[in-house]
């Protein structure tokens, strides 16, 4: 990634952040929300690739990393989308339009979309790993002339907790996109797969991936895979792909590792010789084979 | 530059010091460990080892407020930054321990520059100490140091009998002799020997010598080896080692509030040995086991910072030996490290 | 005499040693005047156990870790054998009254202990590090690393619990071994064990007391050492200060010493009614906070108010967590 | 001087006790009510933390052992009440400054008297630290 920007002197301290307004605050299923977070003035353009994170403080509360899902340049703001999992981001979920939330960032190397031109792009995603995604998916629309074909396949753990779902639908109907949901368990009411997002990838499926399996060889050549999720998932996903023989630098993954600073000091994300904020949180599958285990 | 300095002569330097800056120097507390506190004038302690406790704590301290926010009735968060510009100067400071300065200096800067550090670094002056006498856990020769290294100070001291031979070594420091000109002396020109002798003396008094730097980049071979096992059977992750080495950097970042609308972000140092250390929300925790904590503490040492900055990230001051309550010592390890990675090699 | 009790324990295990089986012990480390734990787990490293002066650490810490980390190897069918000073026996005893080791798996063998020396006060008499120390009759010989030579009394390098000697007494339970001669060991500490000492609580007012207790505890670096070898601190990785889900953050002070004091008052509040009084916190803590001060506190509390002190059986529940219908407040 | 104190009151929620909590907010308004469910689900950990923090008195206002709800709550929290009181001497502060009312939900008289002598020994111990 090209990093032009300046180094920064001591004076710039990287640990304060700026106060953003939030302007809205949707419902996306149950334990998650979409907040739209206005950017202050002086710090309205943000150098943003898609799947890096920023660091949100609640005063008083702390400070967590979340990745955007979107950046919006017409109305200057952020979109985040936040799970209500911990202290933190249950106090974020309390809060109303109109508060202030910092932020600061963004931190985090991103997806190299640069290397994905004119490719396929399948992202895979369990839970809520489709949120830092959607910036890809954002990002490719935008510039659909400069990509091949795009497809979700997505696993939640029951059809309450599936996001996006409005988006899906009008994703499903764009041309070259397809979208493949499944739930963990059958339940009354949904009709469509059941069972992890692993079988999605697993050739013996029956509504398995169609840019993997369902294509000419030349396609399935010609793809990246994104995987977002907890590392259990994830790891799945990664031996499926070990048996097709899917090239090892094609596969980017997302770690999550416990981070504090987000700039690499405070060492809570080391993992081998990389801190995951700082040289990931976007790893090829390719690196991370190099890595210790210890995500 | 080069200057003596009159060991009676000593304690009006301090008073002479002490007009514009905090002075820090090695100490004698009430439980009769040497400590690094500010100073008097006349209790300062420049002989024997290095102290128990490292200067650690007036560079990167045990908790420091980053910035305090205030929320207006409007709802608009203000940020005040905590900015320390208070000057200090460290004296007595061991060659590990600049070491360990010189290391946490290059660790905070790179593309994000942690300014309360820094900023703090740039307003201390640290004056160097060649070291005398070692402890018994000592074993800087190990990683390639020695007891009368310069890097990283502004001003080296060394203990010559009746007088200090001081050598000034940045150009603070020799700004700082440079304004007390009167205190010192000039040095005779076989001064310079005291360093060559004092290193002789203590390096043969050291217990422990294992090749360390032929284990560069080698270290990490090891990582699957059983020998963390043995040692993670007996460590009971207190972290003790951590926050006395004066090598470690982390922290961990929280929030508190005084009032309604007012508080501070601050930090404190953390530990890799804590279990909570890399807890993620969603219960998962890479570094689940005891072994794979303490693992992390000496790779991380060993191999990780040379991947990164190509330096290991250990003085060889052997506090973490010192302080551990039961007894696992980094030696041991490292010579385990050695034979497995000698092994692996045939 | 150590030497000979050395030696007891080495045959003792050989005599009961079962395939399967397991022990845990001190050995030496480089270090002159340091004691590792060491587990053994086959028969043939018996040998290399070390029992003398200097073996301080609290073998007990041990079996509260079961639930935290493998600590058994994977052949493990036998027993436990533990080494334990009369001191460390009762905290094992605590553990088998609060069913956090069951007592089938643990097989206890006392050691006569004649006071144990710190290696940290030994290098504060000598005001500087040892190269080499001797043991003769009641006194170290010690040799320094500048080259001083120099000896001192074993007594003056005594843990305090030591030379205190309320900890000394043996537990109620009938199924441990002794090594050495118990009789002259009972009539020893028989003596010690009803001395009176002043606390710092009685004599001084809250207000003095708070300033000592301000001054003493604003050193402790929080490092956690004091409660992770406390054989009466069990919880491992669920004790609330690693909570990172509970709601009220207990220690949220950007002010390091006042958070100092909640985490002690915790901690002792937490551990209080187990608390045998083993002093491991005293020993194990890095910045020499005088711990005890406040245990012993808790200790003669329990004894006043209960008639109760912790680890004397292998059976009695603590009172203050406990509580039958019908039963006698306080 | 009896302005700004800062005083925390645990009453547990037995359903008769509408009546001293109204009459306590009366007389004493500087008095925060934290209702709790039990006397014996009491967190003592957190009056270490208030006491720690500043708090100048905690009261925990619960039924009389053996008449709780709950069969032991309260009975429980007696002896864990002790060990507070204990853990707050041995640490330098007050232990009057934490006190356990056990009283039956309807009675009014019987709690306003002790929360008087309470908050006279309140007045007390700030006297005497002025003194000394």
């Amino acid at each position: 990634m090209e990093k032009n920007k300046k180094a920064p002197s001591i004076n710039q301290n990287p640990y304060i952040p700026f106060f953003g307004k939030l302007t809205d605050i949707i419902d996306e299923s149950h334990v998650t929300k979409r907040f739209f977070v206005e950017l202050p003035k002086g710090h309205e353009k943000v150098d943003f690739i898609p799947g890096q994170f920023f660091q949100l403080t609640v005063p008083g509360v702390g400070e967590i990393p979340i990745s955007l899902s979107d950046y919006i340049p017409e109305k200057k703001s952020l979109l985040f989308c936040i799970a209500n999992t911990g202290i933190v981001t249950n106090k974020i979920h309390q809060m109303k339009v109109g508060e202030f939330i910092g932020v600061r960032g963004p931190y985090g190397n991103g997806f190299p979309i640069e290397k994905f031109k004119g490719k396929n792009i399948v992202i895979v995603a369990g839970g809520i790993g489709l949120f830092p995604l959607r910036s890809v998916i954002e990002y490719y629309f935008r510039n659909k002339n400069d990509f091949n074909k795009l497809e979700v396949l997505y696993g939640a753990r029951n059809p309450r907790e599936i996001i996006f779902r409005e988006e899906m639908k009008s994703w499903r109907l764009k041309k070259d996109t397809t979208c493949k949901i499944t739930i963990d368990k059958p339940e009354k009411g949904w009709d469509g797969n059941t069972g992890f997002v692993c079988n999605l990838v697993d050739k013996n499926y029956s509504d398995s991936s169609e840019i993997l399996f369902h294509c000419a060889a030349s396609e399935r050549e010609n793809t990246v895979v994104l995987v977002v999720g907890p590392p259990v998932m994830f790891n799945s996903i990664l031996k499926k792909l070990e048996e097709i023989n899917f090239p090892d630098d094609s596969v980017y993954l997302s770690l999550e590792n416990h981070m504090k600073c987000g700039i690499g000091k405070c060492g809570h994300c080391n993992c081998g010789s990389k801190y995951v904020c700082q040289d990931g949180p976007i790893f090829s599958w390719k690196e991370l084979k190099t890595m210790e285990k210890e995500y | 530059m080069r200057k003596r300095l009159q060991k009676q002569k000593l304690s009006s330097l301090i008073k002479k010091l002490k007009e514009d800056a905090t002075v820090i120097a090695p100490v004698m507390t009430d439980k009769n460990e040497v400590d690094f506190l500010p100073v008097n004038s006349e209790e300062v302690i420049l002989s024997g080892a290095r102290s128990l406790y490292s200067p650690k704590k007036y560079i990167f301290k045990q908790s420091e407020s980053m910035y305090d926010y205030t929320i207006q009735d409007s709802g608009k968060v203000t940020v005040k930054e905590s900015c320390e510009n208070e000057k200090q100067i460290i004296m007595g400071i061991r060659p590990c321990d600049l070491h360990a300065i010189e290391y946490m200096k290059e660790f905070y800067s790179g593309k994000y520059k942690d300014s309360y550090i820094l900023r703090r670094l740039e307003n201390s002056v640290l004056i160097g100490l060649a070291c005398t006498e070692p402890s018994t856990n000592c074993f800087c020769t190990s990683l390639g140091n020695s007891p009368v290294d310069t890097d990283g100070s502004d001003i080296m001291m060394a203990d010559a009998g009746s007088f200090y031979f001081v050598k000034g070594i940045t150009e603070k420091g020799k700004k700082l002799i440079e304004n007390n000109k009167d205190i010192f002396e000039d040095s005779q020109e076989d001064d310079e020997r005291v360093l060559s002798d004092i290193k002789e003396s203590c390096e043969k008094a050291i217990l422990e010598k294992i090749d360390v730097t032929a284990l560069k980049n080698k270290v990490g071979s090891a990582y699957n080896s059983d020998i963390w096992k043995k040692y993670s059977d007996i460590c009971v992750n207190c972290g003790a080692c951590t926050f006395n080495c004066p090598t470690c950097t982390c922290f961990d970042v929280a929030d508190t509030s005084r009032s309604k609308n007012e508080g501070c972000h601050y930090r404190t140092w953390d530990t890799c040995q804590n279990f909570a250390f890399t807890l993620h929300a969603s219960g998962h925790n890479p570094r689940s086991t005891s072994e794979e904590r303490l693992r992390q503490r000496v790779m991380h040492k060993y191999q990780y910072t040379v991947d990164q900055m190509d330096q290991f990230s250990c003085t060889g001051c052997g506090r973490c030996t010192q302080v551990c309550p039961v007894g696992i010592s980094m030696i041991a390890i490292l010579k385990d490290i050695k034979e497995v990675v000698d092994n692996g090699e045939e | 005499m150590k030497k000979q009790i050395e030696k007891n324990i080495k045959s003792l295990l050989h005599s009961i040693w079962k395939s399967g089986d397991m022990a845990i012990s001190w050995t030496k480390t480089s270090i002159p005047g340091k004691r590792t734990p060491f587990f053994i787990k086959n028969k043939n490293q018996i040998d290399q156990l070390v029992f003398d002066t200097f073996c301080a650490v609290s073998l007990a810490t041990y079996l509260t870790e079961f639930n935290r980390k493998e600590i058994l190897p994977e052949d493990f069918k036998g027993k436990l054998h533990i080494t334990c000073k009369p001191c460390d026996a009762r905290s094992v005893m605590q553990l088998f009254s609060d069913m956090q080791v069951s007592e089938e798996l643990v097989n206890l063998i006392v050691i006569q202990c004649d006071g144990i020396a710190d290696e940290s006060k030994l290098t504060k008499i000598m005001s500087g590090y040892v190269s080499n120390i001797e043991e003769e009759n009641d006194r170290f010989i010690c040799k320094g690393i500048g080259g001083t030579e120099k000896s001192v009394p074993i007594r003056d390098c005594w843990l305090d619990k030591c030379s205190d000697g309320k900890n000394c007494d043996l537990p109620y339970y009938y199924g441990y071994y002794f090594v050495g001669n118990e009789t002259e060991y009972r009539k020893r500490i028989s003596n010690l064990l009803h001395t009176k000492t002043d606390l710092v609580q009685d004599t001084m007012s809250p207000k003095e007391l708070k300033k000592l207790v301000n001054k003493e505890l604003s050193s402790c670096i929080r490092c956690n050492a004091c409660r992770n070898v406390c054989p009466a601190c069990f919880c491992s990785d669920r004790c609330v200060f690693e909570q990172p889900k509970v709601n009220v953050k207990y220690l949220d002070s950007e002010d390091a010493s006042k958070n100092n004091i909640l985490y002690h008052m915790i901690r002792f509040n937490h551990v209080a009614p187990n608390c045998t009084g083993c002093g491991e916190c005293e020993r194990a803590c890095p910045m020499s906070i005088p711990l005890s001060m406040f245990y012993k506190y808790f200790n003669r509390l329990m004894w006043e108010e209960f008639e109760y002190k912790p680890g004397k059986t292998n059976s009695e529940r603590q009172k203050l967590l406990s509580y039958h219908l019908g039963e006698d407040l306080v | 001087m009896a302005s700004k104190k800062l005083i925390y009151l645990f009453p547990c929620l037995a359903e008769k006790r509408k009546k001293v909590l109204q009459k306590i907010e009366q007389e004493y308004p500087e008095i925060k009510i934290v209702p709790i469910i039990c006397a014996g689900r009491f967190n003592t950990d957190i009056a270490l933390k208030l006491i720690n923090d500043g708090a100048d008195g905690i009261v925990v206002l619960g039924c009389e052992p053996g008449d709780c709800h709950y069969r032991e709550g309260s009975a429980i929290s007696e002896r864990r009440f002790l060990l507070v009181k204990h853990t707050l001497k041995a640490f330098g502060f007050e232990e009057e400054r934490f006190q356990a009312l056990w009283h039956k939900p309807s009675e009014v008289k019987g709690v306003m008297n002790e929360l008087n002598l309470f908050m006279e020994k309140l007045a007390s111990i700030e006297q005497k630290g002025v003194e000394e």
